[in-house]
């Protein structure tokens, strides 16, 4: 498995970096599909195809959402480059560096993938039946939906709030005359 | 013996991939890279489906190996057609070396820069 | 002329429906098979995305869609509340009130294939509305 | 009537996906192609007399097996041309004319060329006129090109479609 | 050497496949370079899917497939339209 | 019954039926939003003296000790802040009635608004860092709406930096979140602090202890991390800045930071150190930037940075007084931060202007108004009779009780600023001369003016928390909660 998943992560990797150098916004964009699908690809390698599907899927809706916005204002790049952020790029490496430096020494800490204490994950498979006692074969249905169905319903608020924050927000007029 | 057949075609069509990826990569043209490109990957994926078909049979994943066989013929070429034609609206020229570009001479005729049909 | 080339017209006449029954077969399947109301929904949103897009739309009749989509949202998500608040007055909040069935049958899991059915309506409006939104519009003001 | 026949094709590619006949997914197949039928059938398929005339079914299959066939020579064919040294390429965009008539034919049409040795098809407009993207233009002549990139589909095309 | 090693083998060389379409989306002049490697990086990974399954033996990784095929499609036609000057609502 | 899940189901109840039945009359929108307010409000009153509460949602009890489910667990502190978020939120809401009728499209904003409100109350009754981490992006994705809300170009681009810090801070979160699982195997907060007590703290929770700083520093915009609040806040809606300065920060800020530091990771010395030097520094250096603003509600916005630093300041110090003084001034500043944005929200309905140099005299036009900001102010400044007076001599006493000298001499310092700039308030905005340009201004609207007499006697009243009989009730169960630490999980776990 590993064979497949290092170079998916280098695949990753190179396209953010290649994507934050384009200097076209749409390019960016499209660059930034293969982060999506890199990411996708390795949900798949890792046999969690609930993820990669949905992985899959909004990488698609967010494609069709950026160019819908990159049509209605602009496709140039107009941040400044170069001249007068040094500081910025220099504050932002240092702080890169602390954060990678940090959380190589603390994860150092943590058991690795796969096994670790999975309490919650046992339980769910509870020994006295077949499946789970929700009845579902898929386990991560029976997780979102009825283990944690209070999280759903708080992450299915979430999308509702960004419509409604959307629509609230692109109104023809904010205020009354 | 099927899958011996499966892992042939498989095979075959991983090497249809490469080929392929080499010409997205060596050709000079995006129209010319549509051209490497679409043909053979999508029949290089065929080729695996197919295999994996063959090898499978009629379980679950065979049939939707199966499924995907057309869905994949009908997808790509009109993909690759639709981004032909945005790039040669969009102004992407032809490799320098082309022979002839009648699509731009219909296009100067009916009306500059916009698109036309 | 509206829309897209007649090639792509054509190929999305075929291709909205499939994609459409696809999205469906992921939700009603959801607890059986990966992907659940949310994948399924988003590509319900995406067939309704590609006949739009290919068809060209004009602004009128996308002005009522956005209103109905963002109506079935809201529906979609009040049902899956209506399921949640069945539970609190059997017992708990999001208590399984439905009884379990036998697993690998589509109706099995207790309310889990109803939570992902109105999951799915939510989903599927709420993008196709913010869609909607983004492409009709009109970028006035100040530029 | 076209929609019945939208139905069953919605059901035919539900039955694929669930591969079961439990009764269960048979009537939500039911309800869920019925929807899908209400939302799409009209806009789906415009001349459903033409599917119940079995000697179309007959060219179709044969069709296929040009189509595959042709695809094969076009995967050697790039095969050829990107591994050779030289490249030897001589791409162009050509017109072509096709003397089908309805959408769906010439789509296929259209398709059937992107996937065959050495063509794209670019844009089709209104009347059949289609532009090519050729990647070793032999003629440039709209004649001949329609002789040699569109009649080997058209025959076949026409007697399916038309 | 058996089986499993080999479907290891090919997905490994689809993946590392993948990798030419970076190359192509790095370098491609135009965006419409890009776009096509992304196109074909979406086939690619399609062709994945079927081969992880029988490597893991977990048959419904192929949805994943079909979902991929028709999203990509979806994103592909965005991007085209994009790319021909044309407003999505027009 | 267990009421509980109520705090959650009833503002997103109206909240998604707005949508559908919003539009039939122009009333239903203010009919749904405040009936739902004021139902949250009598609710959270009913909570008062209730014993700690634990609901397993779904019904799912615990495997071999393992809590699979999630769990709402309501304390001390959580009824505290169940408290202020619905009664400031019932008060805001009748203001809203006559302030939004500004604004186009009243239905959304209530929508908006309620979902905001549901989302502060998922985090604070919530028991799972995952579930806090939901609702917490449910609460600031509404503000980041809601603060764009009058679509104008600044509003624009302050919700677009709000945006992009609250969105980087919810990174952080979720990545803490996210290694405390790997490190625990649980995502239920009580399970976790007993994985860590029985662990002993490693690496991981440490460096989890510094993202969760960095994240809810900058939703709480605690100094290093302020600089969007300043913009964020004076641009929303009066009612929305007082939401946000008055409530939002506190709930899925200070709270969550609490709730996290105290219960799951437990603190020691060097947190409290970080803590301590945060809270003295955003409470000196929020009031300097404060006293030089000319736009009242920016001058405000600054202030709430300032009072902050008083409680990340006395929360870091840990001994019980400091706690408690610290919880208090938490409650009071949400008492009068959103009195003083109602107010200047009142001033902008009626003279269209925030500037202080233009106004005025406004109390002879405006006499409610004036005589309630009056309150406010020498509320916040901590002036005797008030609320806050209370809450900073606790403050100051705990710190001087606990060996912190200087902390309490800062706190000192920072309260006479914080006169200074409000004595400004009150000269350059409603004492002095009426200017003739505001001889026509009228005083609120009605409803308006019930909301901020309504937080006004809140203010004046607020000070009878501290007898014996009412405080045992309410501040000292919120700050045994926070000092009683990781006794958390034996409470929530029931062992």
């Amino acid at each position: 498995m590993i064979i497949v998943l290092c170079p998916l992560i280098v695949l990753m990797i190179l396209g953010g970096v290649v994507a934050l150098e384009a200097t076209s916004l749409l390019s960016s964009v499209v660059l930034l599909g293969i982060v999506g699908f890199g990411l996708s690809a390795a949900f798949l390698i890792l046999q969690a195809p609930d993820l990669a599907i949905v992985q899959i899927v909004v990488e698609t809706l967010s494609l069709i959402i950026f160019i819908a916005v990159i049509l209605k204002t602009t496709s140039k790049d107009t941040s400044t480059r170069g001249r007068g952020r040094t500081p910025h790029y220099v504050m932002a490496a240092a702080f890169a560096l602390i954060f990678v430096l940090a959380a190589s020494w603390a994860l150092a800490s943590i058991p690795p993938f796969g096994m670790p204490s999975l309490r919650m994950a046992e339980a769910y498979l509870s020994p006295n039946s077949l499946l789970q006692p929700t009845g579902a074969a898929n386990l991560v249905a029976a997780v979102i939906l009825d283990f944690r169905g209070y999280d759903t319903l708080g992450e299915a608020t979430v999308l509702f709030t960004a419509v409604m924050g959307v629509l609230a927000v692109l109104r023809k007029t904010g205020r009354k005359p | 013996m099927n899958d011996y057949i499966g892992l042939g075609v498989i095979f075959i069509g991983i090497l249809f991939d490469l080929f392929g990826c080499i010409g997205l990569v060596r050709l000079p043209d995006v129209y010319n890279r549509l051209q490497a490109a679409t043909k053979c990957v999508s029949l290089g994926t065929c080729g695996i489906m197919f295999g994996i078909f063959l090898m499978e049979g009629f379980s679950g994943l065979g049939v939707k190996a199966l499924v995907a066989i057309p869905l994949i013929f009908v997808t790509a070429p009109t993909a690759a057609h639709a981004l032909a034609r945005g790039a040669h609206i969009a102004g992407v020229r032809l490799w320098r070396k082309s022979v002839c570009d009648e699509y731009e001479e219909e296009k100067k005729q009916v009306g500059r820069g916009k698109p036309f049909i | 002329m509206r829309g897209m080339t007649p090639i792509v017209k054509t190929v999305t006449r075929g291709m909205a429906g499939m994609i459409f029954l696809y999205g469906i077969y992921i939700v009603l399947h959801g607890h059986l098979t990966p992907g659940g109301g949310f994948a399924g929904g988003v590509m319900v949103a995406a067939a309704f995305v590609l006949v739009f897009l290919a068809k060209g739309s004009p602004e009128a009749v996308s002005e009522a869609k956005k209103e109905r989509s963002s109506m079935a949202e809201s529906l979609g998500i009040l049902t899956f509340w209506v399921l949640a608040m069945i539970g609190l007055i059997g017992g708990t909040f999001f208590y399984n009130f439905l009884t379990k069935g036998k697993p690998f049958r589509l109706l099995s899991a207790g309310f889990i294939p109803l939570n992902n059915i109105a999951i799915g309506i939510e989903v599927a409006g709420a993008l196709f509305a913010i869609f909607i939104t983004l492409a009709v519009l009109k970028a006035g003001g100040k530029k | 009537m076209s929609r019945i026949v939208y139905f069953i094709i919605a059901y035919a590619f539900w039955l694929l996906l669930t591969l079961s006949v439990d009764w269960q997914h048979l009537v939500t197949g039911a309800v869920v192609c019925g929807l899908t039928t209400m939302i799409f059938g009209k806009i789906s398929i415009s001349r459903a007399r033409k599917l119940f005339q079995p000697q179309r079914y007959f060219w179709m299959v044969l069709y296929v097996l040009v189509l595959l066939w042709e695809c094969l020579k076009a995967n050697f064919d790039v095969a050829y041309r990107v591994l050779h040294p030289a490249m030897p390429i001589r791409p162009g965009i050509v017109k072509a004319r096709s003397s089908l008539k309805t959408d769906v034919a010439r789509t296929c049409l259209a398709n059937s060329i992107t996937m065959t040795p050495g063509t794209l098809t670019v844009d089709m407009n209104g009347e059949g006129d289609l532009y090519i993207h050729w990647i070793n233009v032999k003629d440039d002549d709209a004649q001949h090109a329609t002789q040699m990139i569109v009649k080997r589909f058209e025959r076949i095309l026409k007697r399916v479609f038309e | 050497m058996n089986l499993d090693h080999l479907f290891l083998g090919f997905v490994a060389s689809l993946v590392a496949l993948c990798f030419f379409c970076l190359y192509r989306a790095w370098r491609g002049p135009t965006v419409a370079d890009r776009m096509v490697a992304i196109d074909i990086l979406g086939i690619l990974v399609v062709g994945l899917c079927p081969l992880w399954a029988i490597y893991t033996k977990r048959g419904f990784l192929i949805d994943v497939a079909l979902a991929w095929i028709l999203m990509s499609f979806i994103g592909t036609i965005t991007l085209a339209k994009y790319l021909g000057g044309q407003q999505l609502d027009e | 019954m267990n009421l509980i899940p109520l705090f959650v189901a009833i503002p997103l109840a109206m909240a998604f039926v707005m949508p559908l039945f919003g539009r039939l009359s122009r009333l239903l929108p203010d009919l749904l939003g405040n009936a739902a307010t004021l139902a949250l409000a009598a609710l959270s009153c009913a909570m008062i003296n209730l014993p700690m509460m634990v609901y397993k949602v779904g019904g799912w009890e615990p495997v071999n000790g393992v809590p699979i489910g999630i769990y709402l667990v309501v304390d001390g502190l959580a009824v505290l802040m169940l408290l202020i978020i619905n009664v400031i939120g019932f008060a805001v809401s009748v203001y809203s009635i006559e302030y939004m009728r500004k604004y186009t499209d009243k239905a959304r904003f209530y929508t908006l608004f309620l979902l905001m409100m549901a989302g502060m109350n998922g985090v604070v009754i919530s028991g799972d860092m995952f579930n806090l981490y939901v609702f917490l992006e449910v609460a600031a994705i509404a503000s980041y709406a809601l603060v764009a809300f009058g679509t104008e170009a600044e509003e624009l681009e302050a919700a677009f930096k709000y945006q992009v810090m609250g969105t980087a801070a919810s990174g952080f979160i979720l990545v803490g979140i996210a290694v405390l699982y790997s490190l625990t195997g649980t995502l239920n907060m009580a399970d976790a602090g007993k994985v860590i007590l029985e662990q002993g703290r490693s690496q991981g929770a440490l460096f989890a202890g510094a993202l969760f700083l960095m994240g809810f520093g900058l939703k709480a915009a605690i100094m290093p991390f302020h600089a969007w609040l300043p913009d964020a806040h004076p641009s929303a809606p009066a009612p929305i800045s007082a939401m946000l300065s008055g409530v939002l920060i506190k709930a899925i800020g200070i709270y969550a930071l609490c709730r996290i530091f105290f219960n799951v990771i437990g603190l020691n010395l060097t947190t409290s150190y970080i803590l301590m030097a945060m809270g003295a520094l955003s409470m000196i250096a929020g009031v300097f930037l404060a006293i030089g603003q000319w736009d009242m509600k920016r001058l405000f916005a600054y202030h709430s940075i300032s009072q902050m630093g008083y409680v990340v300041m006395a929360i870091g110090i840990g001994t019980p007084l400091a706690v408690l003084g610290g919880l208090f001034h938490l409650v009071n500043h949400a008492t009068f931060k959103s009195l003083l944005f109602l107010n200047s929200g009142a001033v902008v309905y009626s003279t269209g202007n925030r500037d202080l140099q233009k106004m005025g005299g406004l109390n002879q036009r405006m006499p409610v108004t004036g005589a309630t900001s009056l309150i406010a102010s020498m509320s916040i400044a901590g002036i005797p009779p008030f609320n806050g007076f209370w809450s900073k001599l606790i403050i100051i006493l705990a710190a001087v009780q606990a060996g912190y000298y200087g902390l309490a001499a800062l706190a000192v310092v920072g309260s006479i600023m914080t006169l200074a700039s409000f004595l400004k308030v009150q000269r350059y905005g409603f004492f002095g001369k009426l200017r003739p340009v505001w001889k026509k201004v009228r005083e609120a609207p009605v409803f308006m003016c019930v909301s901020m007499v309504l937080l006004a006697l809140l203010c004046v009243g607020m000070g009878l928390l501290l007898l014996p009989g009412v405080k045992d009730g309410l501040l000292d169960r919120a700050a045994d909660a926070v000092t009683g630490g990781t006794d958390y999980s034996g409470l929530v776990l029931g062992k």
